[in-house]
């Protein structure tokens, strides 16, 4: 126990010196892989917390995908802020500050750190811990609250995903059904790269594989649908990145990936209309086979594939669309 | 030691407010608003701990386990926290085109002609 | 099967919204996002009827019980703000095959119609839902849905402005995050009506107050009360015109439920207001924000900017209403809710009928269209009469209701203050209606807008009158909702 | 307690420890970028073996060494491929590596 505090001392430190680090430094190059490594110890930290599935998403969120965008981002705007401006806001700074000791005051009464006792550990979740082996029948509790008791906050989560790659696309390209694919000059320059190029045909196959493995391990172990989306499109962008856009289309075309991202959430959808056609309430998987613990099961595997399937289709396709994107492409007063 | 967790949040949410508020540059503030967010997972994640519990996976051998509930509201968010991100950087992709800047005060400047 | 409708009601345009992809051409779209529109409108008549004659509705999703579970549940205030969002999305979405066509390229409009669904999913659940994360989620889902609408708008300003509301909203979502978090380390639970018994025996005075703190200021960012109004007139200014009457008419009315359902009906007033000034702070803002943004209003050139600041001004008599404290200014600041999202809509429609033929919304544009648009500018008039609270209109029964709360409480200033407010808006208003009447120089041949615009926009000015005349339904259905949230009497 | 597989993956564990540490150290010290990378290529891929290969002995025999095994394998292959791709796109973008002796620890 001992060695959990010192080394959430530890990490929390780092995590705020890299903070610190972040507001500081100018090369907004510097600060987006800062924000990486910031990612990747919020991640250890979670891990330390025993939130192990946070702590996969975040890792595979915090310290890829964002970065991974805003890098695709640092392409057009360029590296470094104007720094004719260099001023403290001093309002802000002490705004800041105030707020910071009042809340500091605050949290003196909050329930003391890791106690068994404290509220948030007593009510409700008692029964996720207790009796979700059993009434869901697998053992991630972490799943069976995301799939099946709060099942329906899940469905919004894929909803947003959904609703954010929308607005990208229609953001960056001005359409959602865009015609044939482009090809990028940038294709022909990783022509000479041949050991990335091996090294990338090498892992790809084991990536996919990987998603599958995340994907389908879910109800034993951390993982689910999420991350496996995400791990799934990274094959798929690193695919892209090393054989050229034009070549990653034709395997996977946007108006393909448009419609997968869709289907995801039809197909959670669907789960929860034959729920409620089966006779149960809406999102309601036990009366989806003759028994309950069975129908949850086949509930959530059938619920984690319409995420996974949204989930990657919507990152490689908010990958497209950065990359097809031309910053000045006249479409300014459309 | 009770509190130190909720220390080190709010530290990082005020670094990232202020940077959210204070920096003119529009990645920049993403980054800060970055921050922000991930203290409020810190926030949430330290909230389900149980000292001496093990990961929600049930398993014979473990009695005790931290709480569940806020990983899961915390994985909803990370996810909602990504997706607003990719939104966000798609519109400074596109300001960027418009106004040929990404910094606050010249935006402004811009936009009143 | 009524039993399956609060979920429904959500449920519907949320599948719809990624069936619209299966169509190819905008106008199948737009035919299918109207029909979809349509059906939850129906649902939330059949729900608002079921409400008021049998009484509230509670929904297990996923067939768990509540504190395990998420649950939905229908009470008169939920079914009373179901209907007005549904309604007006409804004959909004009339109009906007008409209205997009100069305003979006037609490659662009099928991501408009999946948004429009989506952020009216976003704020449908928000409404619907009886748990708090689960209003957190469906937040973020009408706020990104919002975010893209506003930034299709043809100007460059419109990114401009959906990058600040993306950053302003996103902070008040996340303050609201962390304010149920603070909530939930206190009580374990994220239900609504469960938070809400367990509140009453946490000690933690300081921490409680902080955590209000956190959900107020969250909320009130997305509902632009006035210190935090920054991102709304840019966004109403240049998102496309349908949009922002959707948004006016509805967005903001959403966030101050979301606000009357937790401070009433979950933290209950005299337990926030003996930790923080809340009444008080909302009563002196809202009186800075009707005067202060009446007169911004004044100075606008343009005609949706002006609307816009009208806005944070009409947010101002609402919260003007919370802040009077009495059921009957509760009262008042829900039928308000409910007018002013017709008023407003009817305004915006009315510009957007306008920059549909005119392809501006400057108030030069505006003049001589007495004459050209005979019938769009007499829909103006009569929802501005409305707007300034003229007698027979729906304006003026939300306007005498707060009159009557502030006389009831003693507080004269706000009595003063309604009338002031009232006659700065005149002046404004006048400006347009001065304008589109007087002769212009240019042949006063009629050229109206599209008829599914007109239409949709004399919906709304019916409704406005109606709804002045026949208050049963606005009277009755808040007053039941007000009573329910102050006294816990049944409605 | 003091096992022989045990002691031996505590050596593994601590000289790993001790390489990504002087890794990081040359990651300061070093006077240009393709020795920055030289330290931290070469003493990670070393490291991150030896760290696994600790736990490999620790987790014994079943499902969770494979799984530390695969890992490795991962490891060993693309950190080398990151250090090259590293090196070769700072050498296209026109970055030349310092020949003379410069005690200058900042310069680039």
């Amino acid at each position: 126990m001992i060695v959990t505090q010192a080394l959430d001392v530890v990490l929390l430190l780092l995590l705020v010196m890299t903070a610190v680090a972040i507001a500081r430094v100018k090369d907004l190059f510097a600060t987006v892989m800062l924000s990486g490594i910031y990612g990747l110890l919020s991640a250890s930290f979670f891990v330390l917390m025993d939130a192990v599935d946070v702590a996969f998403t975040e890792a595979s969120v915090g310290a890829g995908i964002f970065p991974l965008l805003m890098l695709a981002v640092l392409s057009f705007v360029g590296r470094y802020e104007a720094d004719s401006k260099r001023r403290v806001a001093l309002p802000v700074f002490l705004l800041t500050l105030v707020s910071g000791a009042v809340l500091l005051l605050a949290t003196t009464q909050m329930p003391a750190f890791g106690g068994e006792d404290t509220p948030a550990q007593q009510h409700v979740a008692v029964r996720y811990i207790e009796d979700s082996p059993q009434e869901i029948g697998i053992p991630n509790m972490v799943t069976s609250v995301l799939a099946s008791y709060r099942g329906f906050d899940t469905l919004g989560e894929v909803l947003v995903i959904f609703t954010a790659t929308i607005g990208v696309v229609v953001v960056l390209l001005g359409v959602v059904q865009p015609g044939k694919a482009r090809s990028l000059p940038a294709d022909e320059d990783m022509a000479d790269h041949k050991v990335l190029r091996i090294v990338g045909k090498m892992l790809i196959p084991l990536i996919l594989l990987f998603a599958l493995y995340v994907q389908f391990h879910g109800d034993y172990g951390p993982g689910g649908g999420f991350q496996a989306g995400v791990i799934f499109a990274t094959g798929i962008i690193l695919y892209a990145m090393l054989f050229g856009l034009s070549n990653a289309q034709r395997v996977l075309p946007m108006p393909l990936l448009r419609g997968l991202t869709a289907l995801g959430v039809m197909i959670y959808g669907s789960v929860g209309v034959a729920g409620l056609l089966a006779g149960g309430n809406f999102l309601d998987y036990s009366v989806l086979a003759s028994d309950p613990v069975s129908g949850q099961h086949l509930g959530i595997l059938l619920i984690e594939l319409g995420v996974g399937v949204t989930v990657a289709s919507s990152m490689v396709l908010i990958f497209y669309a950065f990359s097809l994107t031309t910053s000045s492409d006249g479409s300014v007063e459309r | 030691m009770d509190f130190f967790n909720y220390w080190v949040v709010i530290a990082l949410m005020m670094t990232g407010l202020y940077i959210v508020m204070a920096q003119q540059n529009l990645v920049k503030k993403l980054l800060g608003l970055n921050i922000f967010q991930t203290a409020i997972f810190i926030l949430y994640i330290s909230v389900a701990k149980v000292l001496g519990g093990t990961a929600p996976i049930y398993t014979e051998s473990a009695t005790l386990y931290s709480n569940p509930l806020p990983h899961v509201l915390i994985l909803t968010a990370i996810v909602v926290g990504i997706a607003t991100m990719a939104l966000a950087l798609a519109l400074v992709v596109r300001i960027h085109g418009a106004y040929g800047s990404i910094e606050d005060d010249e935006i402004r400047d811009r936009s009143k002609q | 099967m009524i039993n399956h409708l609060p979920i429904l009601q959500v449920v519907l345009p949320l599948l719809a919204a990624p069936a619209c992809l299966i169509f190819v051409r905008a106008r199948s779209i737009w035919l299918f996002t109207c029909l979809a529109c349509l059906l939850t409108f129906g649902i939330s008549v059949a729900l608002f009827i079921h409400v008021s004659d049998v009484g509230p509705l509670s929904y297990e999703v996923g067939g768990w019980p509540a504190p395990w579970g998420i649950e939905y549940t229908i009470d008169s205030l939920s079914s009373y703000v179901l209907l007005l969002v549904s309604a007006i999305a409804a004959v909004v979405i009339l109009a906007a095959n008409s209205s997009l066509g100069p305003e979006l390229p037609e490659r662009q409009q099928p991501a408009f119609y999946v948004l429009f669904l989506l952020c009216l999913t976003g704020l449908l659940g928000i409404v619907a839902t009886g748990d708090v994360f689960n209003v957190f989620v469906f937040l973020e889902v009408s706020s990104l849905a919002t975010y893209a609408l506003i930034a299709l708008g043809r100007q460059r300003q419109a990114l401009w402005a959906a990058y600040q509301y993306l950053i302003v909203g996103t902070i008040g979502a996340s303050f609201f995050l962390v304010g149920i978090g603070f909530l939930y380390a206190l009580t374990g639970t994220l239900n609504m009506s469960d938070l809400s018994e367990r509140l009453v025996e946490v000690e933690q005075q300081q921490l409680l107050a902080v955590a209000f703190g956190f959900v107020v200021v969250g909320i009130a960012l997305k509902m632009a009360l006035l210190p935090l109004h920054g991102w709304l007139p840019n966004a109403y200014a240049f998102a496309p015109s349908i949009a922002t009457t959707f948004l006016a008419a509805s967005a903001t009315k959403v966030s101050l439920y979301l606000f009357i359902r937790l401070y009433y009906g979950v933290f209950g007033a005299e337990t926030v207001d003996a930790l923080l000034p809340v009444s008080i702070v909302f009563l002196l803002l809202g009186i800075v924000a009707v005067l202060a943004a009446s007169l911004v209003a004044f100075r606008q050139s343009d005609v949706k900017r002006m609307l816009a600041f009208s806005s944070i001004a009409q947010i101002g008599y609402m919260a003007v209403g919370i802040g009077v404290g009495s059921t009957l200014g509760l009262q008042a600041s829900l039928l308000h809710l409910f007018n002013h999202a017709f008023i407003k809509g009817a305004l915006f429609l009315a510009v957007a009928s306008v920059v549909y033929r005119t392809g501006s919304s400057q108030i030069d544009a505006f003049r001589g269209l007495g004459y050209r648009m005979p019938w769009t500018m007499a829909g103006l008039v009569l929802a501005s009469l409305s707007l300034i609270g003229v007698p027979l209109t729906a304006g003026f029964v939300s306007k005498w209701f707060l009159v009557l709360a502030a006389i009831e409480s003693g507080l004269w200033v706000v009595v003063l203050i309604v009338l002031v407010g009232s006659f700065i808006s005149l002046f404004y208003l006048w400006k347009i209606v001065e304008l589109a009447y007087s002769k212009s120089d240019s042949e006063a041949n009629t050229n109206e807008a599209p008829p599914l615009m007109l239409i949709a926009l004399w919906v709304l000015v019916i409704a406005n009158i109606y709804f002045g005349i026949d208050t049963r339904l606005t009277v009755g259905a808040s007053a039941s909702a007000a009573a329910t949230l102050i006294e816990g009497a049944p409605w | 307690m003091l096992e022989q597989g045990n002691i031996v993956s505590h050596i593994c564990l601590l000289v790993g420890a001790f390489l990504i540490l002087s890794g990081g150290l040359g990651i300061l010290r070093f006077p240009d970028f393709f020795t920055r990378m030289h330290a931290a290529g070469i003493t990670e891929t070393l490291a991150a073996t030896l760290i696994i290969v600790g736990l490999m002995i620790i987790a014994g025999w079943g499902i969770v060494q494979l799984k530390l095994f695969f890992i490795l394998l991962f490891v060993m292959i693309t950190s080398p491929t990151a250090s090259h791709a590293l090196a070769k796109s700072a050498l296209h973008g026109g970055l030349q590596p310092k020949v003379k002796n410069v005690v200058d620890g900042d310069s680039p």
